[in-house]
């Protein structure tokens, strides 16, 4: 039978977002995978050359506009060690619970893109009405839903009202009693698992030399998370466990972010608990020189930042890397060999985000 | 290992082409490679132990070209910062995909950005800007509507 | 209870009228032409008030399909609206702007907009199987109406290979899915059009076993036969309406109308988020709206079937034989959507399997059954 | 984790969750009709929102330093003829009755909250309105007196939040007295200054960074560029 190359995208129901998988079946299987990305191409880091130190955070919000906040805070976390800043130990927890917040809504996110890329639609609207809770909570907390442009240089923007404590414990309550319920729809169905299980296997060795990070290659096996790895903030000080499994197929990823969400949430509660009085914010030079490399853990893997000042306002060059832009690299290897629907399977469990990607 | 073995182990191996190590922070090392060596010094890394490229970005110092490399090693917990000049009127290196696949993209990115050739790549085409675009964007002499 | 409407009776007695009428307006200038007399007595012939009354009964059915596929579209809306806690579709009346409403018109709405979109031929398409295959589709639900009896009296045709004629009529679809993945010219519907042929061809087999396994302890295909044979007590002291003698058969059959129908779980023809629309992608305004409209007729007449074969048809106490069917086959079909909805999609391979290896072996199970309580009640210590 | 395949696994758990789920919001559903249903415990986590942007004209005082930081640049200083500017905090120039007051064009807006946060006065304010939408682009430029907000409060005191302050260099300062007459914190005193004219000492801004906002407006204005920022 003659092969045929099949575009998926820029305008198709499996991307999120506006890329292109391009795929060359034979039949029914993949022979060879290629993804064109660029279409939603920003500039950003061009924009950031000509902005202030300050004005960029809300240009990083915009890169992942899931995960907004992660890219915000790795920004300036990055600007504050090349000011050799150390902020207040409230601004930490505060960012802290910021953090694992965003990390909930974006894994919400991933699961509600999950159920229509299997074709069950209820899961998107089960997962959207509980987005929206932490949604509110993250409102309450940064004053914005989506771009929240939380983090300062040098701390964050506003503390917590009084009232976010008890409306944190009465919304994570209740999210763990509904995430019984995606697991009644999801992996306890073997409709579902079905579909997931066995499919897109990646190994440890390929993930880690393709430069797969955060909650993929945590599927696959490799104990890896950049909290730990390389802590930043108060994440040493707290008490959770990083979600490995051994499968690295579709239905360990799943695994790995759905328990992902519930340490979000163990790590919410405690560092509610332990926050201390005191600070949020102190002042930050305006214009620093030096060059400064560093690493966190985004809800998709690793986002680091490049950042050059040179003593200017705003810095001579910054670099973003973004986790699914170096995922994107392994398609061609993961996706050869499998049938045409298990790519919905293997890209929705990867957790595409084409903002990030495409900068 | 620790950063001040793996430059022992450099400098044993590389007597020229390494220079400029520091540490910045913990579990950081920097240091600058010749343009000619830099390929195998990033093999002789990932023998050692360097398991994945995390970014390479090009840089426009307005006198030459430069590019950074950071690999991450987990087993050891380093980051190791690779420096590398380019000239202006040259600006070829060479690729690092052999050593790590993961670099594919980034040297696509580099090459979209920067005009940066790497040498040896498999594929080196325009990733994020369209295929016909003439400019590098990131070049510190690029205009708008230039 | 016997029937409410008894659409034969009815249709040759408007018919009747007609003709009277008709007739009585010949008479009337039979005076001045003398030929106007023969004309009044043709009217008054029989054949004319037979076919005039076939036209009025079918008239009377297509209306009823068209009533029942608004309901039971907007039926499926409300109720997976409330399923993933929304609220459904929710319209405002048509003349007071509400904000709260049932949404009853939203589907007519969707029609008129419809109809009024743009029509777009590929260029690539092959132009006459590219129209006619919506018009095949349509057609051929349309048809399985005809033999489905609503009671003892509303049936348009009461045939004797009534079952045999429905399943043709849903038969047909695959072919036409074929023919429209094909001639549009295009790798999606192509795709989407070969998935539907291997899916159907795997699921028409067990379907008609179970009818074969059904047909068998009736001892007829004729639906009305079908019913009246549940009608009998069985020994547990009740109606012996086969989902019980049948189990299996009744899961199969329920599995194999599903993939029939292209619902949730088996939808891999069109799997929007693979294939865009499937077979579907390249086919836009009213033809669009037809095939929606067929599948959800089809569905309806799912159901119907389901309730023929397996819950006793018409019968049931107090309520007349229509209103009984319609609970039923509402009841049924809420049930596809139930499950259509928080399933998700299987893949193509694993359909076929469980088509080929585990339905089809079930339905010769159900058969076996069906030939071993007839075998049995010969003897008298049989179901019935 | 192994296949529990078999027939009636494919579906039963999910079933009972969503006929237990079509139940509950039969009863009722979670979702709210805004703005027909009551919504007070949504309306309660809005607290703190950045909603559609507020200025107290009684603060303001026309610095500009929000048009400065803002990002997306999508504020500009609209000059607005008054009658009296006793009642006014602050003026660039209260002779020819003209007070700058800030302008947004809430199609660019990107909500950051940098305004508010530098204003020095705090008379910027979000409020919790959300229902921004017009049907022209036009309807989305919100004018000054459109954002207008007037209160008797509390004159605050001015606080620097950018943390820089104009600096001059004396070798090529004019004299001009432009920098004083726009200031709008009144933070410059003409002061005689190092170099001669015609034997008279040309006079220099002397600023007073006990009151200066550090918003630029002096060096920008600067015909010069005798003036510069620096961080204090």
């Amino acid at each position: 039978m003659t092969k045929l190359w099949i575009n998926m995208g820029p305008q198709h129901p499996m991307t999120h977002g506006l890329w292109n998988l391009r795929i060359l079946v034979d039949g029914e299987t993949i022979v060879d995978a290629e993804p064109v990305l660029g279409y939603l191409h920003r500039g950003v880091e061009k924009l950031c050359e000509r902005r202030t130190y300050n004005q960029i955070i809300p240009l990083a919000d915009r890169l992942c506009y899931v995960s907004s906040l992660c890219f915000a805070h790795a920004y300036c976390l990055t600007v504050e060690e090349m000011m050799d800043l150390e902020i207040p130990e409230r601004a930490k927890y505060l960012r802290v619970i910021a953090l694992e917040l965003q990390r909930v809504t974006s894994h919400m996110t991933w699961l509600m893109a999950i159920g229509p890329d299997v074709g069950l639609i209820t899961l998107l609207l089960y997962c959207l009405r509980e987005r929206e809770y932490f949604l509110d909570l993250l409102q309450l907390q940064t004053g914005a839903r989506m771009n929240q442009n939380y983090p300062r240089i040098g701390g964050v923007s506003q503390d917590i009202p009084s009232n976010f404590e008890h409306k944190a414990i009465k919304i994570i309550d209740k999210f763990k009693v509904r995430v019984k319920d995606y697991h009644k729809v999801t992996n306890e169905s073997s409709a579902f698992l079905k579909r997931m299980q066995g499919v897109g296997t990646l190994s440890v060795e390929d993930a880690i030399a393709y430069g797969v990070t955060g909650p993929n290659i945590r599927g696959s096996g490799a104990k890896l998370d950049m909290r730990e790895h390389d802590p930043y903030e108060v994440y040493d000080e707290l008490d959770w466990e990083i979600q490995v499994r051994d499968e690295g197929d579709s239905l360990a990823r799943f695994h790995v972010r759905m328990g992902e969400m519930q340490e979000s949430c163990k790590i919410i509660l405690q560092a509610l608990k332990k926050m201390p009085d005191g600070p949020i914010n102190v002042k930050a030079p305006l214009r620093p020189e030096g060059q400064t490399f560093r690493r966190t853990e985004d809800s998709r893997g690793e986002v680091s930042y490049y950042v050059v000042g040179n003593g200017g306002e705003s810095p001579y060059r910054l670099k973003v890397r973004s986790p699914i832009f170096c995922t994107m690299n392994v398609l061609p290897k993961l996706l050869t060999g499998v049938n045409v629907a298990d790519v919905l399977a293997i890209m929705g469990s990867i957790d595409v985000c084409i903002g990030e990607t495409d900068k | 290992m620790n950063e001040e073995e793996v430059t022992e182990q450099l400098k044993r191996d590389f007597p020229k082409g390494v220079s400029d190590f520091s540490f910045p922070r913990k579990g950081m090392l920097r240091f600058s490679a010749d343009r000619d060596r830099l390929k195998d010094v990033c093999t002789r890394l990932k023998d050692i132990g360097f398991e994945q490229i995390s970014l390479i970005s090009a840089l426009d110092w307005r006198e030459h070209f430069e590019c950074v490399y950071h690999i991450t090693s987990y087993s050891f917990g380093i980051v190791a910062e690779v420096h590398t000049e380019i000239p202006l009127d040259d600006p070829k290196v060479d690729s690092v995909t052999p050593v790590w696949p993961g670099a594919n993209f980034h040297e696509r990115e580099a090459y979209d950005m920067m005009g940066i050739v790497f040498e040896g790549h498999p594929d080196l085409r325009r990733i994020l800007l369209p295929d016909d675009f003439t400019f590098y964007p990131l070049r510190k002499n690029f205009r708008e509507g230039e | 209870m016997s029937g409410l409407f008894d659409l034969g009776g009815w249709s040759r007695e408007i018919s009747a009228f007609v003709s009277d009428i008709l007739a009585w307006l010949a008479d009337l200038f039979g005076g001045w032409i003398p030929w106007f007399r023969d004309v009044a007595n043709w009217f008054r012939t029989d054949v004319v008030i037979e076919f005039w009354g076939f036209v009025i009964a079918v008239m009377i059915m297509l209306v009823f399909a068209v009533i029942n596929l608004l309901v039971v579209l907007w039926m499926e809306r409300k109720l997976y609206g409330r399923l993933q806690d929304r609220r459904g579709v929710m319209v405002p009346h048509p003349w007071k702007k509400i904000h709260k409403g049932t949404g009853f018109l939203q589907n007519m709405a969707d029609g008129i907009k419809l109809v009024m979109k743009e029509s777009i031929t590929p260029r690539n398409a092959d132009k006459s199987m590219f129209h006619a295959a919506p018009a095949i589709i349509f057609i051929s639900s349309v048809m399985a109406y005809a033999a489905i009896p609503l009671s003892t009296t509303f049936v348009l045709a009461d045939l004797e290979l009534g079952l045999i004629f429905i399943v043709a009529m849903f038969a047909l679809s695959p072919l036409a899915v074929l023919i429209a993945g094909w001639a549009s010219g295009n790798k999606y519907t192509l795709i989407g059009g070969m998935r539907g042929a291997a899916q159907m061809l795997a699921y028409e087999i067990p379907l008609l076993l179970c009818i074969a396994g059904v047909a068998i302890m009736a001892g007829s295909l004729n639906p009305m036969e079908v019913v009246a044979a549940q009608q009998r007590t069985s020994v547990l002291g009740i109606e012996n309406w086969y989902f019980i003698p049948q189990f299996i058969g009744f899961i199969v059959f329920m599995v194999a109308i599903l993939a029939e129908l292209e619902k949730l779980p088996f939808d891999i023809p069109e799997a929007e988020s693979e294939l865009v629309e499937g077979w579907l992608t390249e086919i836009t305004d009213i033809r669009f709206g037809l095939i929606f409209m067929s599948k959800w007729m089809k569905g309806w007449a799912a159901a119907a079937l389901v309730v023929l074969l397996f819950f006793g048809g018409w019968s049931g106490p107090f309520f007349p034989q229509e209103v009984w069917f319609m609970i039923k086959t509402y009841i049924v079909f809420a049930f596809f959507v139930w499950i259509a909805w928080i399933l998700p999609r299987i893949r193509i391979d694993q359909i076929l399997k469980i088509g080929w290896y585990e339905l089809v072996p079930l339905s010769f199970a159900t058969i076996l059954i069906a030939v071993a309580l007839k075998f049995l009640s010969h003897f008298g210590m049989g179901w019935f | 984790m192994a296949d529990k395949s078999g027939l009636m696994n494919y579906f039963l758990k999910p079933l009972y969750v969503s006929m237990k789920q079509t139940f509950k919001s039969l009863l009722k559903p979670e979702t709210i009709l805004i703005p027909f249903e009551s919504a007070e415990e949504r309306a309660a986590l809005r607290e703190g929102f950045r909603g559609q942007h507020s200025i107290d004209w009684g603060r303001c005082i026309g610095c500009g330093l929000c048009s400065r930081v803002c990002p997306n640049e999508c504020i500009t200083m609209e000059k607005i003829e008054v009658e009296s500017t006793k009642s006014l905090r602050s003026t660039q120039d209260e002779k020819k009755g003209v007070i700058s007051r800030p302008a947004v064009d809430i199609g660019l807006c990107l909500y950051c909250g940098f305004c508010a946060e530098y204003c020095p006065t705090d008379a910027w304010e979000y409020t919790t309105i959300v229902e921004l939408a017009e049907l022209k682009r036009e309807g989305l430029v919100l004018s000054a007196e459109a954002l207008r907000k007037d209160t008797e409060g509390e004159k605050v005191p001015v606080a620097n939040k950018i943390e820089e302050n104009p600096q001059l260099d004396a070798e090529t300062c004019i004299g001009c007295k432009r920098c004083e007459r726009n200031c709008p914190t009144r933070c410059i005193e003409m002061v005689p200054g190092p170099k001669m004219r015609k034997d008279k000492p040309i006079p220099n801004p002397k600023f007073d960074y006990s009151v200066c906002v550090g918003c630029k407006t002096c060096v920008d204005i600067c015909p010069s560029d005798s003036l510069r920022m620096e961080v204090r």
